[in-house]
């Protein structure tokens, strides 16, 4: 059975090593918060500007002025801080964010990502994307692993607008979590009672197996 | 021959909107403090609307959304181009847009908050590997450094900056508050003429000079506003566990 | 395949300046926070002598004076080469310079700091103003913008940072003392691994998340040293007017 | 008689509009800090970090940590501030600095400033100069009038290494105060008693008379 969107979530947390700085895109990505091990000492950067984000506030205790990069309201876990966006920006593209989790609408094998236009869509904008994508030291992407119409969505090449190029390292999709590679997507870990076939088949490129 | 400019430095407390807007004009370059609807300067931002210029270039991270903030310049067509990093669910600026009364340029946001550093900071221009490879670098100069494409970005500024501070004294001082920070320091860096619009004026003195998050050199005219709506653009909460 | 790399924001705080200094090589690059005298990390500085390494290349503002601070290491003939932006009455750095046993690099201030923020941030380089028809401008490109000549400056990076704040707390989050802030903020930026010299550790928590100078996410080595001779490089003083 | 250093001081106070942003270089600017009327609202930068900047502290009270570009202890104002030295830098660079005075070896008529090193001297370093003359709206160079061996310091062309090109405005000297021009140095102010022929014959370039 694919992984639901919470072991999706759960999956992807252990990706993550203790002592991290962690950026979360929007959607999926945000989900892998709740699944943090809390004496990890696994920091949450979000480029608004805060390094420690705190889960949701509890009801009544919701400031307008502290918020997440996907504008909802959050918290600031003891020992954050908050900065301009210039100096977000620094974190990001400077390599301080040790792991970041984007959503994916596209990765290739060599690990090109394209998450923030569809080709013929509504223009949403690039937001942090881009930055996060050129900038992190591992970025992993989850996304289910086909669309909504059953077209895979890890391809051999990218054929919607790119965000970066070569900058996914792995992908976490429903199916399970591979590498990226010239070759092909290297399978890691299969979702339990997933067949590698049934990757392939709803895979766009090679998967291979095994070290390389 | 010519001496030095008139100083700028003193007498920056207005007593309106109207006051502080002064001079504002048709066609103005007005960077906007914000992300998304928090942090904005509302007071400045509707007094933008009632002061009647027109044909803006407008630099901020959203251009407002849910037909707040900025939304509200869009609706009154006073905006000629909006350069900004997301539109999302904007849906006052997909109108615009699709409409062709706005143009847009979009830009990855840390790029956009790097360009108006560099225009606060004398930098003209840099390299960034932001968008290489991806249509942000269209048109623009590729170069490789460390074996990495960078692209080559100039500095972005404006002739005016609208800002929000939680505290300002009267030199100009600002503090602000958790994420209403975000882009406004940069942006009054940038900006020739800089309008906070706090929501506390305090006495000079009053911040440690070690605690001051934009010293008052980038600021040129304040106004006090206490009152804000301080929307929520997606308000979640948790419910509070038992016995909290 | 291979994964993320081993998350380095735990346990940062060392029980002692040997331990800090773990790591530090032969032939590294350092920079060190200070400006003069002001705002040394002292027992650093001088427990990279005990640890006995050399060939250093040395990034500070100006290596010390006086025969205090950064002279150390001029001293003890573990200097390389030295990038700093003044010199002045440094004898111990004009003797070893004219004895040839240590290259300098003198480097405008402003493009010193701003080329090693530009490491810190991710900018591989970037065109300034200043230097522009001067010796500076040797074997650099040249580029107009603005009609104005601009130089092609590059991104200045380090393996190790040393730095003095005030208070720290467990995860690096820094706070600093007036003018002894200076260069140090952006060292801790620019180096691959920082070490900080706290006059105070304090509980996490203790900082105001406004009232952090510089995040934690730029610190990865924290010793508390309390004492500190914080000498004065030029102690003027002005008389007491009567009745005060 | 030519001005004295004190003179100077003031005269070149007087230069400076009130309500404006003020960096004093080391050695003779210096001086200015203290012909500063108190009621103007000028601002004193110093480019290691403050925002009004005050007087020498009180006997008793100097910090070695409050100090100024030239390492000295000194004051910080009430609504002063202090900020790192990339900020402190984009204020200069940026162009926010209105005023800056700075001592000279040479000035040239169109303006270029040599003012931190002597061929064949020992090399003292560059410090914020460089970024001070290419930055700041307006340069006010401030020198004695000759070298103590009588060499005019005002001159046609820089023979000392630049320290900016095309950037000093106003050239105050113990002989006069004058602006900067292509064809030569254009007198603004004679000090009391000296004659225009005594500053034409100690200067290295045209010395004109009048509106340009």
């Amino acid at each position: 059975m694919p992984w639901s969107r919470e072991q999706m979530a759960e999956r992807a947390a252990r990706e993550i090593p203790p002592g991290s700085i962690v950026n979360l895109g929007i959607g999926l990505p945000t989900l892998v918060a709740d699944c943090i091990p809390p004496d990890a000492d696994i920091w949450l950067h979000t480029e608004n500007g805060i390094l420690g984000m705190g889960p949701f506030p509890y009801e009544g205790e919701e400031d307008p002025q502290i918020i997440n990069a996907g504008k909802q309201t959050v918290t600031i876990v003891r020992g954050g801080s908050t900065f301009d966006s210039a100096l977000s920006f620094a974190m990001i593209r400077g390599g301080h964010v040790d792991v970041t989790i984007l959503g994916a609408m596209q990765v290739s094998a060599a690990g090109d990502l394209a998450n923030w236009a569809i080709p013929g869509g509504k223009v949403m904008g690039i937001g942090g994307a881009m930055d996060l994508a050129s900038g992190s030291g591992f970025i992993l992407a989850m996304t289910t692993h086909v669309t909504r119409e059953g077209e895979p969505k890890l391809v051999a090449e990218c054929t919607y607008p790119l965000t970066a190029r070569r900058c996914v390292h792995r992908v976490l999709t429903d199916l399970g979590l591979f590498a990226c590679g010239p070759e092909g997507f290297r399978l890691l870990e299969l979702a339990p009672g997933v067949s590698l076939d049934e990757v392939r088949r709803k895979t766009g490129a090679p998967v291979l197996e095994g070290r390389p | 021959m010519s001496g030095p400019r008139p100083g700028r430095h003193r007498d920056k407390v207005r007593a309106s909107v109207a006051e502080a807007l002064e001079g504002l004009h048709d066609g103005a370059r007005v960077m906007v403090g914000g992300f998304g609807l928090c942090g904005n300067p509302e007071a400045l931002i509707r007094g933008v609307v009632e002061r009647g210029v027109r044909d803006l270039v407008l630099i901020s991270n959203n251009a407002g959304n849910l037909g707040k903030g900025l939304n509200l310049w869009l609706q009154a067509g006073i905006v000629r181009k909006v350069i900004c990093t997301y539109i999302g669910t904007n849906e006052a600026l997909h109108e615009q847009m699709a409409a062709g009364r706005v143009e847009v340029e979009i830009v990855p946001q840390g790029t956009f908050v790097e360009r108006i550093r560099a225009a606060g900071a004398g930098i003209a221009a840099f390299y960034t590997p932001t968008g290489a490879g991806t249509v942000v670098a269209e048109g623009k100069e590729i170069r490789e450094f460390d074996g990495r494409p960078h692209l080559l970005e100039r500095a972005l500024g404006a002739d005016f900056a609208l800002v929000r501070a939680r505290r300002a004294d009267p030199f100009g001082n600002l503090r602000f508050w958790r994420t209403a920070r975000n882009f406004s320091p940069l942006m009054c860096m940038a900006a020739r003429t800089t309008l906070v619009e706090a929501d506390e004026l305090v006495p000079l003195g009053t911040f440690d000079p070690d605690d001051v998050h934009l010293p008052g050199i980038f600021v040129h005219r304040i106004v006090e506003v206490r009152e804000h709506e301080d929307p929520f653009e997606y308000r979640v909460v948790r419910p509070r566990p038992e016995g909290r």
